[in-house]
């Protein structure tokens, strides 16, 4: 529809190209994780607004799903449905490696979004967000602010600990602390949504009772967080966020209150998923590229967003 | 009176103890049993019989005491042990596993199985041959249990007992839920055993049928042995009541007054019907009336004073009280226009056991016990109390579980439900069924009170006796329907069994 | 799931106790000495609390967060008794109280709110709870479903459709009147710890003092003696499906209070921890026998337990062995301490 | 819990059959017919499935995608069936079908598989859910704990076990003789699925055919009378649990071969489907009545169901509206249609 892509050609400022004429129909079979979490479930939402901009597109999303077992048979129906290409944000990506890797041998192009599978060769193409590097990033804008303190008690709120992106996130912060001789001396885990956020800070802040700074893993479950910190009326520390919500972003840009700075996990990674899908799909190259053919691997960037940069973010951020 | 023990005992029970927490049940009890013979063991409702017999199969630990078995002593650490000593036991709360089959039951625990997996066909063919044995061959070895009535069950109970190789089998109240054709066939198959020597421990607390069939009494009260060997021949009921209660009860019912000509009628039933179960009944009780229901076990009376109740839906009829009609269906309303059902099955139809007795008691009354829903526990307890008073609740405790209460007692907490109630007409599904002889005749007592105080009651009974001489006019019941009616003076035992034709349990 | 009166049964029979002057203890002897267990569980978690934490721990404003956090859990803890009581269970109330703050905080209750005052929401988180506890009483009592299936079948509807309205969004809470009404303190207390303590008294009242919870216990105990009895079973029931929906609508009102926020993943799988409180607190699952006070206890034991875990900075999966480890132990500790009061 | 008994109780009393010829009727009365409603539901979705799919749905690949899905938690939920007949329950088997892939996908493990093969794995997984399972047991049958509680416990304790020996890694199984032996078909139906099949022929003969089976029905009916029996019946609900820790390891050795990884997170929130399964089957939440070929209907069921919403490409938020609905749909359907029989 027309107005669809004015909005497109708005929005994406800059890469302008006829990549986004419509061409032969695609059908992309979408899965990812269940949508318990306010990124996740923009993930979501952002995957299925991009495809609404194309009318060459019909995107079949399978329900939201925290059982790989039930995942991997979500992409064997869509094999069997012979769609022309596959976007999968794996719940775990290892387990789903070899579900995908039989799409592949059939023929299907599979995006493999944010959870990298176990085998390269499992994915025509991958859109990674950095988790490690976004750990990193919060661990080196701590350190810059407190890198002459050598005793600041920094505190982490993680996400769902048994994730593994939780552990990546956290090994990144830990070394980039490490660098300048800080260490979390306390952390708990939340499980990324708003309500846990909110009752483990409300503990944290009673066993840590002086803190200098804290990074929280995700802005969702950031909502809770916050909302704690005002209940117990503390304000001694600044507090990183993390994935980059738009309420965040907000205040950071009132900059009344203890968030200064968020690390952004871009949420449109399975929108730039679908998009790579259907171009895989009707062959198409990256624009910008010299080279042709949808590249292997792209790794999205997880600048640190602070009061000086929010007003180029916060249009992009997710509401959470 | 006592006979001296001129065989030796087959089996000895000396100096038993048994102590719960917070309950001494046995404090003492001696009981020996002679090969062939049939031991009755008689006590009031609580004296510790049921106990004694759980000890002696093996379901309770003794906390002191000997028990021999062919004056060797043995220890019975589990029921498996009992069993291979050869003591089977028909346990008085029906022990029975719904969900299973009948040839399952039977042989649940000594299953016949090669490496582990069950032998059909072989059990399948022992079990026709029990139930052949038993009389009723029309029970399936497949049929579920769940499916059976109640003495349905207590046959394959009985079956259990027999297809283990027993030389003393225990009965425990084994009648209470059998008619009298059924009875007859029970005692046949105790005939049959003891002619083969096997002894049998038969606990009851109707005595004719202690006269029919047993050789020697033991009494117990109070966990205590009070009498042993009385032969049952020659000791007159008087003194066994006496020994049981301690105290010499009149075993008689009270006197009927009669219903004056013009007294109201309170109940008015008419055309009643329960598609498949019972079919057209008509009966009017008067104000001060008793009218008894006789027949046999499944003949659909327990199933026609609950369709009055409202706690079945009738498919046709109508149900006056006072001449109104009440909504078919409706229990709450029901009891809102003043009729107490004291259903058969006092425990699992009647009674919240974890709940005190006076919460039991007044559970049906809230209308008037509680303002806007609000209860005044002081007020509700008085009411409970001064109800349990009037019966001679024992012990008088409301405060106390309802578990804990005897039989007969319980029946009697029933009872006050509906005094405190103060309703209008009382539907009675077997009151007696397991009340000991002191219980019964308070409880009859009690009844013809009530009646003269002006209430309807409906009483149905499988005790024939007890219909005749508490009533003041009988409906025969056969197949679902009225087959007679008259005064209770009028019929005559036999004739009422003439009426009632051989039916099944099943 | 009757397991419990089941392995009570051959294992330990019901208490009896005996007739004249014991009476008194004999009476103690019931919720009173079970909950002594429990309370003793509790106290040996502070020890360990103090022990480890020391000032951190024993102060007036870690009790005062230990109590904050108990109470959104606690008020749904709450319903939850009575349903457990009538020998039910609730498998939905997390997804349903995610679904009261979604719905109480969409944009166009918000913006009543802010024309109307706060009780636009409350009123609208309440009713959504009660209608959705009323459904599932329905479906239970009238459509004969096993209370687990019919409660998990609006575990998922209610998530999904929650996710629906709120469009997996957060939505943040901006009516200055309802924060002020519900957030903060009064008297040096969080307003919601008070709102907490309200319905326990209420919740005690109705199951002690009234005839509804006098039908409640009825109906878990032996529901065909109470249909015999007069009582209207079914409706009965309804209603008390409908009273847990009701607590879970206040609960989403105290957690729209305390996070500022809708959300559809609000109170995820919450149910296993409210279920969990309540039985570990003396209610049977079996239906027949309900404490309130035993139902806070429970509440408080799980909510200091993480306190204490977060105090001593634990690692959240040996925080996990070991919760498993403890409520075991409690329970277990539980049965050995009201077990020798049977004999008294 | 014993809901189930209890509103069938006053709604429809204990049926009872005619004494003589109607013997037939009345055995087909039971397990079959109810089994019948269920079939009816599985059929109508399957018949919504092709109207709406057409030969997406209606074809052998989808039969075996809808097959494969089931396996897993069909397996889980032979081995909970059990539990389930004696009126147990077990919260842990998500958590513990975690433990086991990541236990017998370790490092140490997956070198010993190198050398030894892949029975080595088989071993591990089997060993480490039998041994969860018989802690269970022992908790349950000789701790008196409720079983809601103990194992709500062990569903905690696993998954941080779990954790703590992944180190919150997902390891990836790279033993080539496991994979071969599991993965990939077998006359053109997965291992899986054969796997599956045989547990489930197993189990029916377990439970139908042997000693094992009847004392399981028998403890779960009335556990009284199976003590009374001489049945030790607290050893056999240990062996009860174990087993279904048992057909949990299966499960866990199906998942490797399925996912070809080790997670912690595997099996996440299993539980409640797979007991969903087992209920809405037809065995019954309060004991005494178990059956295998309803839980296997159960358990399609829900596997088909997932498979129709892929396969119309519903909203995720709408699917779970619709699922809710549906579960409790099927389980009227079920009744109404099972109810006839029983008056027959
Ligand atoms: N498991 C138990 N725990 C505590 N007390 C018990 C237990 N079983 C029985 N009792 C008590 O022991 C006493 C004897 O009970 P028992 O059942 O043996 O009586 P009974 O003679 O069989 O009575 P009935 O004629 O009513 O069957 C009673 O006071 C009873 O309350
Ligand atoms: N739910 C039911 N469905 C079908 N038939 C039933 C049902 N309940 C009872 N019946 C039948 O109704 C008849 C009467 O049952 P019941 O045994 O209650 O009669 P009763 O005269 O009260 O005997 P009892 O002395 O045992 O109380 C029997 O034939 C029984 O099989
Ligand atoms: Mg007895
Ligand atoms: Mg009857």
């Amino acid at each position: 529809e027309p107005p669809a892509q004015e909005n497109q050609t708005e929005a994406q400022a800059g890469a302008v190209s006829d990549n986004d004429e419509p061409g032969e129909k695609v059908v992309i079979g979408f899965s990812a994780p269940a949508a318990d979490h306010g990124w996740m479930g923009a993930i979501t939402t952002a995957a299925e607004a991009e495809a609404e901009k194309y009318e060459d597109v019909e995107l079949r999303v399978a329900e939201g799903t925290n059982d790989v077992n039930v995942q991997i048979s979500q992409i064997e129906g869509f094999i069997a449905d012979g769609v022309d290409a596959i976007v999968l944000l794996p719940f775990d990506g290892a387990a789903l490696t070899d579900v995908a890797m039989e799409a592949m041998e059939a023929g299907i192009p599979v995006i493999n979004v944010d959870r990298e599978f176990s085998d390269p060769f499992a994915a025509r193409a991958t859109v990674l967000g950095d988790n490690y590097g976004m750990g990193v990033s919060a661990g080196q804008y701590i350190c810059e602010q407190l890198g002459d303190k050598p005793d600041a008690v920094v505190a982490e709120i993680a996400g769902i600990d048994s994730l593994p992106l939780t552990q990546d996130r956290s090994k990144g912060f830990a070394d980039a602390l490490d660098e300048c001789g800080l260490d979390v001396d306390n952390r708990v885990a939340a499980e990324f949504t708003v309500q846990s956020g909110e009752s483990v800070t409300a503990n944290l802040l009673q066993a840590a009772p002086e803190i200098d700074a804290i990074w929280n893993h995700d802005d969702d479950q950031g909502v809770g967080v916050l909302q704690a910190i005002e209940n117990a009326g503390r304000d001694e520390f600044f507090l990183v966020g993390g994935a980059g919500s738009a309420n965040v972003m907000r205040e950071i840009q009132e900059g009344d209150s203890v968030v200064q700075a968020t690390v952004v996990y871009p949420s449109t990674q399975a929108a730039d998923g679908v998009k790579l899908a259907r171009m895989v799909a009707q062959e198409k190259n990256l624009s910008d590229l010299a080279s042709s053919g949808v590249p292997r691997t792209i790794q999205l960037f997880a600048p640190v967003v602070t009061a000086d940069n929010v007003e180029q973010y916060l249009p992009n951020a997710f509401e959470s | 009176m006592v006979i001296e023990d001129q065989a030796a005992p087959l089996l000895q029970m000396q100096g038993i103890v048994k102590h719960f927490p917070g309950a001494k049940a046995l404090d003492g009890v001696d009981l020996d049993v002679l090969p062939g013979e049939v031991h009755c063991l008689l006590g009031q409702n609580g004296a510790g019989k049921s106990t004694l017999i759980k000890v002696l199969a093996g379901a309770h630990q003794p906390t002191a005491g000997t028990i021999r078995l062919h004056g060797e002593e043995i220890r019975i650490a589990h029921p498996v042990a009992a069993l291979e000593h050869g003591i089977a036991t028909m346990y008085q709360e029906l022990d029975v596993v719904d969900g299973l089959t009948v040839a399952e039951n039977i042989y649940l625990g000594h299953e016949l199985a090669s490496a582990g997996f069950t032998q059909r066909r072989a059990v399948a063919a022992r079990t026709r041959a029990l139930m052949q044995r038993l009389g009723h061959p029309e029970i399936g070895p497949h049929r579920e249990v769940g499916t059976l009535s109640a003495a349905g069950k207590q046959i394959v109970s009985m079956a259990r007992a027999l297809s283990r190789d027993a030389r003393v089998i225990v009965m425990d109240e084994p009648s209470a839920v059998l008619d009298s054709g059924e009875v007859d066939n029970l005692f046949r198959v105790v005939d049959e055993l003891t002619a083969q020597g096997i002894a049998i421990i038969y606990i009851s607390h109707r005595l004719e049928e202690i006269r029919r069939i047993g050789d020697r009494i033991t009494v117990i009260k109070d966990g205590v042995t009070v009498s042993r060997n009385l032969d049952v021949a020659t000791t007159p009921t008087a003194d066994l009541i006496k020994l049981m209660t301690g105290k010499s009860v009149e075993h008689a019912f009270p006197d009927r007054p009669g219903v004056p000509g013009d007294a109201e009628t309170r109940l008015e039933v008419s055309g009643l019907s329960l598609a498949g179960v019972f079919h057209d009944v008509s009966l009017r009780v008067r104000a001060g009336e008793i009218v008894g229901l006789a027949g046999l076990v499944g003949s659909g009376r327990s199933e026609i004073l609950e369709t009055i109740y409202g706690a079945r839906r009738s498919s046709s009829g109508t149900v006056t009280l006072d001449g109104v009609t009440l909504r078919p269906g409706s229990v709450s309303g029901a009891v809102g226009a003043g009729i107490g059902l004291a259903p058969e099955e006092r425990k699992s139809q009647g009674l919240v056991l974890d709940e005190p007795v006076y919460r039991n008691i007044t559970l049906s009354s809230f209308a008037r016990i509680a303002r806007a829903g609000w209860l005044d526990e002081t007020a509700e307890k008085a009411a409970a109390a001064e109800q349990a008073a009037a019966l001679d609740l024992r012990p008088p405790d409301v405060n106390r579980a309802i578990r804990t209460l005897s039989g007969g007692n319980q029946q009697k907490a029933m009872l006050a439900r509906w005094l405190v109630h103060g309703c209008k007409v009382l539907l009675l599904d077997e009151p007696t069924r397991g009340v000991d002889v002191g219980a019964r005749s308070e409880i009859y007592a009690l009844v013809r009170r009530l009646a003269d105080a002006g209430t309807a009651v409906l009483v149905v009974s499988s005790e024939i006796p007890e219909v005749l001489g508490l009533a003041d006019r009988v409906l025969v019941v056969s197949d679902g329907q009225v087959v007679r009616e008259g005064p209770a003076d009028s019929i005559s035992e036999h004739d009422v069994l003439d009426m009632v034709m051989e039916g099944s349990v099943a | 799931m009757s397991e419990q009166v089941k392995s009570q049964g051959p294992a330990a029979p019901a208490p009896r106790t005996p007739a004249g002057g014991a009476r008194g203890l004999a009476r103690l002897s019931g919720t009173t000495v079970r909950n002594l267990g429990l309370v003793v569980a509790l106290l040996l978690l502070c020890l360990v609390g103090f022990l480890t934490g020391g000032e951190r721990f024993a102060s007036l404003t870690n009790l005062t967060i230990i109590l904050s956090l108990a109470s959104v859990i606690g008020v749904m803890s709450i319903g939850m008794t009575f349903v457990i009581t009538t020998g039910g269970i609730d498998l939905s109330v997390g997804s349903v109280l995610g679904l009261t703050t979604v719905w109480a905080s969409t944009l166009s209750t918000q913006t009543m709110a802010g024309q109307y005052g706060w009780i636009v929401m409350v009123m609208c988180a309440l009713l959504v709870g009660l209608a959705a506890g009323l459904v599932n009483g329905v479906i239970i009592a009238f459509g004969n479903v096993v209370a687990f299936i019919a409660t998990l079948a609006m575990l998922v509807a209610a998530r999904g459709l929650a996710e629906l309205i709120a469009n997996r969004r957060t939505q943040i809470v901006d009516v200055p009147s309802f924060e002020g009404a519900f957030q903060g303190d009064l008297l040096g207390v969080p307003k919601i710890v008070w709102i907490f303590a309200l319905v326990v008294v209420a919740g005690w009242f109705l199951l002690n003092r009234t005839t509804f919870g006098r039908r409640t216990v009825a109906i878990g105990g032996n529901p065909e003696a109470a249909r015999l009895a007069g009582i209207k079973v079914k409706r009965h029931m309804m209603y008390v499906y409908g009273l847990a929906g009701l607590t879970v609508g206040i609960g989403g009102v105290m957690m729209l209070a305390r996070t500022g926020a809708g959300s559809s993943t609000n109170g995820m799988l919450i149910e296993l921890d409210v279920i969990a409180a309540v039985v570990v607190g003396g209610t049977l699952l079996a239906g027949g026998r309900g404490t309130i006070i035993g139902t806070v206890i429970g509440v408080l034991i799980f909510a200091t337990l993480q306190n204490v875990f977060i105090i001593n900075n634990l690692d959240s999966s040996v925080q996990q062995i070991a919760k498993g480890a403890i409520i075991v132990a409690a329970v277990l500790l539980q049965q050995r301490i009201s077990a020798p009061s049977r004999s008294s």
